[in-house]
């Protein structure tokens, strides 16, 4: 059985349909093109699969994908505006807080979970926004500090 | 947070290179902040069918039939493959280099190993109906007595594992069970020496963890050729692998890879590519073959367990005079890389130390257990831990502080190593006492002058062990005294001096035996010349 | 073959499908579940959901909490007047699980997990089972006993509000901030003239489910929460435990260290 | 007290490439008509750095900016063969590669440049910034990318390059274990500073102060990555990770990374780093391989530590609360549980 699912996905109204019981990583990734979600365990239990649903944090391999239906999600795909990288971006770069980069889409859409609802993190703050992603290159070190460069400079900006 | 010494060798380099020494940005990172790095799985087809394996409950067993009539009948199931269909179904990694034995089977076909061991495979639809056939397998199996003990696989009468080596152990040489490493008498220096200390360390397992698991799609491509989308960390040696395995001319196959979601050793074994051109062979359609996090965890290779007995001779002004070292790996039911990781470990024994009497035997040993792989510090994690507890336990054996005995017993440039190659480009010491000044960990000053330089920058001094340095807690004995000899040692030492050091770099005579057995300390630069091959 | 999805606008309609239909699982943050039905796990075969809005409300008066079973560990954390609960709603996963994640859940969530459960066996809670036929009432105690048996959907999660600081939780685990737990505590410790009167005391990972520690509540009672007034129940701490050996950690460790957490929740010193 | 504190150091080393040699890596270097270089390689990139280091090779060698080089890695089509990206050996291996192959197409370019100018190729340098010019004579220049145009269109030149680096195999002596296992080797000592709380177990690693000694660092803050990432999993290895948690006996194996135990972003604490450079007489500008030798010393560093904080030894990995409560009671010395009550 196939399901219809429609979602506003990084603003634009999109839909497909999709098996009945698939989870939104693989909607996301097998119907709706957007690979930049990527996938860790299909367990939830890394973190890698990050994407935001009306604003939250999600991991989107345990979500079941029609849930979501008239939802919007936002994946690392809609971070940047045309040519200009979101401030999180930046401050990955610039903390080179990226090795692999495989767990790199979900830690910024869970960094940014963080910003948007609070603009001055603290340290702990920032732990505990990345602590359900798993990193294996950096040490986490590096992340975290690019998360609170990116919140001074001021990362908060309207979607 | 990382600083620069610049000024230390400063006299051995150039330092007016124009790109190389500049933090620049890494290539890759616009497409690791965007998510648009391309891994294997970031490549779509039409059609394409998803492989999974059938593994065995079992960590040893004799297959007595295997019945996968309802499999093939199941929604989406395209292709069943056996162990029959694999034109080459045993293979070792290593055979690319002519080392070891094909052991390995793609697929089981008589017996299962270990738990976890693939033996059928299905490729279906989608990854779930392919989940689904395999719940319709029947196999029915006779189990047999399994063996997960390196040293109880060594035993007369131990549960042969892997065929290949009906004695549980990888061959060395055609002739031994075991690598050897033959350096001075270390037996006459026991003799001599204040102290010995014998101690057993164990590592478990690790498995590498990469975000991304291990996986492929083979894809068949225009003029009879596949192309293989891979998160291989090295895409010959899998492209060989493959074609061999496959039987099919290396050329014939056209691998894709590159942007790897990490590896630390764990995607060198080419666990997932074999099958899935195989499957692309047999049904003409692009075929994923990609690990479960369960499966990564679990029946992806993990760095192996190692097991290591070290004894060291120590002389109470704190020389190290003899390391003996008997260390078992456990490869698991099959070869993969581990026969080889112990030759790595022969090599770095008895660590960064100059040590004239040394003596190994290291064991590749099969057991019952997921087989073995390269790991980050391969060969050389687990002995490290060995070596240098050890070396915090000699330091409170004869009451010295642990960074000054290191710095003391450090190989320097000149001095001959156990394997018989001469240390150059050294730089133990300058790290110790450069770690040692950040972290205001006091050295004294003979040792903060002391150099790996030839001739150690000024003669390796005399020292007297201060053994209110030693690195014990407070409130514990003082003395560890588990052994006669150590015992004997334990007491207050404050008027022992060593026997005076030779000069360094004085030539010994030509063909002289390796003089571990006096108790001075002895460069052996000269001694077995440079045969280098 | 795919999962049948049924999403019903009544928990009471959802609660029937899944006492009747088989092979029906109902689906409530999906934490668990959602990974099952990635696994293929054949003993699944339709997912029950409900957008019944009664299931995730969330209502707090001065004296009592009534949680839907739907409400999500976020959605605790976003009311201020369930502080007391923030540890424990943070204990369970990262923060995009803890969107998920509900109070529904965790009370079927298999050892280690189930943190929130441990809390609410504390807090001496009642769940509401709905059923195609109306509604029960059971205290938790008697779901957890039972919760492997039956296809039963708890609709509500009911518990007097602990007055003043008379609730402490304590979870230990290997990992930080977040990881499974190698126990869980939870404590209720009303006192009247400075002694305990009437303490419940819950332990995760300690057994098969979330378990009181009966022994150490009778130890405590009339007992001043110092040093000496505890000690009885710390010796008594482990009785009527089971813990298992497991891939965080083992039984044996789990059994030592109890004593020395709940002292340490006891006394109120800091638990990290 | 139940929490102690205590410090624990180790020195090691470890060899660059893949033990006993008989271990090649290739690459092709060739620029684009208009004087854009492409690298292209078989080996991988998988987190550690290799197209950003071979990039810089490249481009130090060839004498052109950073920017004008794009390093193309892992299609077996266009790559020439590489043994892999481990054994730390993609800095030393491939680096040295490709080092060889730009030096080759830099002499092509040389000699494209000399015929405009019309003198010597000897007599010419590259600025770094994109042009070549006689030596003490800047204003006689022509850019790379006029010279790539003239040699594409008017000389009939490849301005490319091949390469190889190849340590030969070494054997092994089968009595003595006599061999050549590596060309050279990279330092490290490590300090750790932890806390042990003797009645649960529990050891928090509060400090690392570390030197590491590798040959050059190409690209400090890529070798940063390397050894901060590398420092964290060796502190994952010395008191977290196992898939057999009760090895040997293989039951309870951890499936997922709930189970699989690793430190979190809670659990990493500050790191002092200092990087010296002793140059390898074979590594390209020196360099050796930072990749596996940073994560090697935390082990017994930590374990050390511990040892100096309670007074046990704990000589199996993983060193777990449990291996070190147990320990503590063996030493029937712990003020934990049965007596702090």
């Amino acid at each position: 059985m196939k399901t219809p699912i429609q979602l506003r996905l990084n603003g634009e109204e999109v839909a497909a349909f999709a098996d009945d019981g698939a989870n939104l990583l693989d909607v996301l990734r097998e119907s709706f093109g957007d690979l930049t979600v990527k996938g860790g365990c299909w367990q939830g239990t890394c973190g890698t699969c990050t994407v935001l649903v009306g604003g939250n944090p999600r991991l989107s391999c345990v979500t079941l994908a029609e849930s979501c239906s008239g939802n919007s999600v936002e994946t690392v795909a809609g971070l940047r505006r045309g040519a200009d990288l979101h401030p999180l971006q930046s401050a990955f770069m610039e903390h080179f807080a990226a090795q692999c980069g495989y767990c790199t889409p979900g830690m910024l859409m869970a960094a940014k979970a963080l910003l948007d609802r609070n603009p001055n993190p603290t340290r702990e703050d920032v732990v505990d926004a990345i602590c359900g992603n798993i990193c294996r290159c950096t040490g986490y070190e590096p992340i975290i500090a690019a998360i609170l460069d990116a919140a001074r400079k001021g990362a908060r900006r309207s979607a | 947070m990382l600083e620069m010494r610049k000024d230390i060798f400063a006299d051995e380099r150039d330092d007016d290179l124009r790109e190389v020494g500049r933090p620049t940005q890494r290539q890759d990172i616009l497409g690791h902040v965007t998510g648009t790095s391309a891994y294997y799985d970031d490549h779509r087809f039409a059609n394409l069918l998803h492989l999974k394996v059938l593994r065995s409950p079992h960590a040893h067993a004799r297959i007595r039939s295997i019945d996968d009539a309802a499999a093939s009948r199941a929604p989406g199931v395209k292709r069943i493959i056996r162990g029959a269909d694999v034109p080459v179904n045993l293979n070792t990694l290593l055979s690319l280099i002519q080392f070891g034995k094909d052991d390995e089977p793609s697929l089981a076909t008589d017996t299962v190993r270990y738990k976890g061991e693939p033996i059928l495979a299905v490729v279906a639809t989608s990854e779930r109906a392919a989940r689904e056939a395999l719940e319709l397998v029947r196999i029915s199996y006779d189990s047999l007595p399994a063996v997960f003990d390196v040293e109880e696989a060594l035993k007369p009468g131990a549960v042969p594992v892997n065929p290949a080596y009906p004695k549980n152990t990888f061959d060395y040489h055609g002739k031994y069970d075991h690598q050897k490493l033959r350096f001075g008498d270390v037996e006459a220096a026991f003799a001599k020496a204040d102290m010995v200390l014998e101690e057993r360390y164990q590592m478990s397992p690790i498995e590498h963890a990469p975000t991304e698991t291990n996986g492929s799609i083979a894809v068949p491509d225009t003029n009879g050729r596949f192309t293989v989308y891979t998160s291989t960390q090295a895409l010959f040696f899998s492209l060989d692998t493959s074609a061999k395995i496959n039987a099919m001319p290396s050329n014939q196959l056209h691998f894709v890879g590159g942007t790897v979601g990490g590896g630390f050793g764990g995607k060198v074994d080419t666990l997932t590519e074999p099958l899935a051109i195989l499957a692309a062979r047999l049904t003409g359609a692009p075929v994923r073959y990609r690990l479960s996090r369960h499966e990564e965890m679990q029946f992806g290779s993990p760095r192996g367990a190692e097991r290591i007995y070290i004894k060291d001779g120590l002389m109470r002004d704190g020389r190290i005079v003899a390391r003996k070292v008997r260390a078992y790996f456990d490869s698991g039911a099959y070869t993969r890389l581990s026969s080889y990781a112990v030759v790595k470990c022969v090599a770095h024994i008895p660590g960064p130390y100059t040590i004239p009497n040394v003596h190994a035997d290291v064991y590749c040993v099969f057991t019952n257990r997921t087989p073995a792989t390269a790991m980050r510090g391969f060969g050389v994690t687990a002995l490290d831990f060995a070596l240098e507890c050890q070396m915090d336990k000699g330091a409170v054996a004869i009451g010295m502080d642990p960074l000054e005995f290191r710095m003391l017993n450090a190989y320097r440039d000149g001095d001959m190593k156990a394997h018989r190659r001469v240390a150059k480009n050294c730089a133990l010491i300058e790290c110790a006492q450069v770690a040692a000044e950040k972290a205001q960990w006091p050295l004294r000053e003979e040792f903060r002058r002391m150099s790996s330089r030839k001739g150690g920058g000024e003669a390796r001094p005399e020292v007297v062990a201060d053994r209110s340095r030693a690195p014990a807690p407070a409130g514990t004995p003082r003395s560890p005294a588990s052994t006669p000899q150590r015992v004997a040692y334990d007491r207050p030492q404050v008027d022992a001096k060593p026997p005076p050091s030779p000069p360094r770099d004085v030539p010994s005579p030509a063909g002289a035996p390796p003089s571990g057995s006096t108790h001075g300390v002895r460069r052996f630069s000269s001694i077995f010349g440079t045969r280098r091959r | 073959m795919t999962v049948a999805v049924k999403t019903f606008a009544r928990l009471a309609d959802a609660a029937s499908a899944v006492s009747t239909e088989r092979g029906a699982r109902f689906l409530a943050g999906g934490t668990l579940l959602m990974r099952a039905v990635n696994e293929a796990d054949p003993s699944i075969e339709t997912i029950v959901r409900s957008t019944d809005p009664a299931f995730v409300h969330v209502a707090v008066s001065s004296a009592r909490v009534e949680l839907g079973a739907g409400a999500t560990m976020a959605a605790i954390l976003a009311e201020r007047e369930l502080s007391f609960l923030h540890r424990v709603a943070r204990a369970v996963g990262g923060p995009a699980v803890r969107e998920a994640a509900t109070v529904g859940g965790n009370l079927f969530a298999p050892s280690p997990y189930g943190d929130f459960a441990v809390a609410l066996l504390a807090l001496d809670a009642t769940v509401t089972l709905a059923g195609g036929y109306g509604q029960r009432e059971l205290p938790l105690d008697e779901l957890l006993a039972g919760r492997e048996r039956g296809a039963s959907l708890v609709s509500k999660i009911a518990f007097r509000r602990p007055p003043g600081e008379t609730f402490r939780f304590a979870t230990v685990t290997r990992v930080h901030p977040k990881g499974l737990s190698v126990l869980s505590i939870a404590a209720l410790l009303p006192l009247t003239n400075a002694r305990i009167a009437g303490a419940r005391i819950a332990y995760g990972a300690m057994g098969h489910t979330p378990l009181r520690a009966k022994a150490a509540e009778r130890a405590l009672e009339g007992r001043a929460l110092d040093a000496a007034g505890i000690a009885p129940a710390l010796a008594v701490a482990a009785d009527g435990t089971s813990p298992r050996d497991d891939a965080i950690a083992s039984a044996w460790w789990r059994r030592e260290i109890l004593p020395v957490h709940l002292r340490r929740l006891l006394l109120g010193v800091d638990q990290v | 007290m139940a929490k102690h504190r205590g410090r624990g150091v180790a020195t090691i080393n470890y060899p660059i490439g893949m033990n006993l040699g008989g271990d090649p890596s290739q690459a092709l270097v060739h620029s684009n008509p208009t004087g854009k270089f492409t690298v292209s390689l078989s080996s991988i990139d998988l987190g550690q750095g290799m197209k950003s280091v071979t990039r810089q090779i490249c481009a130090e060698t060839l004498g052109v900016p950073i920017e004008d080089v794009y390093v193309d890695t892992a299609d077996s089509d266009t790559g020439p063969h590489c043994m892999g990206s481990f054994a730390s050996r993609g800095t030393h291996r491939v680096g040295n590669a490709v080092m060889a192959a730009a030096r080759e197409a830099r002499g092509v370019m040389m000699e494209a440049a000399a015929e405009e100018l019309e003198v010597d190729p000897g007599d010419l340098e590259t600025d770094g910034r994109g042009a070549i010019h006689v030596k003490g004579a800047p204003h006689r220049s022509i850019s790379v990318r006029d010279v790539a145009i003239a040699a594409q269109f008017r000389q009939g030149k490849t301005i490319s390059g091949r390469g190889i680096f190849l340590v030969p195999l070494s054997d092994v002596d089968p009595e003595t274990g006599e061999m050549s296992p590596a060309t050279c080797y990279a330092h490290a000592c490590q300090i750790v500073d932890v806390e042990v709380d003797d009645e649960t177990g529990d050891v928090t690693v509060l400090k690392m102060t570390s030197a590491y000694e590798l040959g050059r660092a190409i690209n400090p803050k890529l070798v940063e990555q390397q050894l901060v990432g590398g420092s964290w999993m060796g502190m994952s290895h010395a008191l977290y990770e196992t898939p057999e948690p009760y090895y040997p006996d293989t039951r309870e194996g951890p499936r997922d990374f709930n189970e699989y135990l690793m430190p979190g972003p809670g659990d990493i604490c500050p790191h002092d780093i200092i990087v010296l450079e002793r140059p390898a007489a074979d590594g390209p500008f020196g360099a050796k391989g930072p990749g596996e030798m940073c994560a090697n010393p935390s082990l017994p560093a930590i374990a050390n530590a511990i040892f100096n904080a309670v007074g046990v030894r704990i000589d199996e990995l993983p060193i777990t609360p449990e291996r070190v409560l147990r320990a503590l009671r063996e030493r029937g010395r712990s003020v934990a549980a049965s007596r702090a009550w």
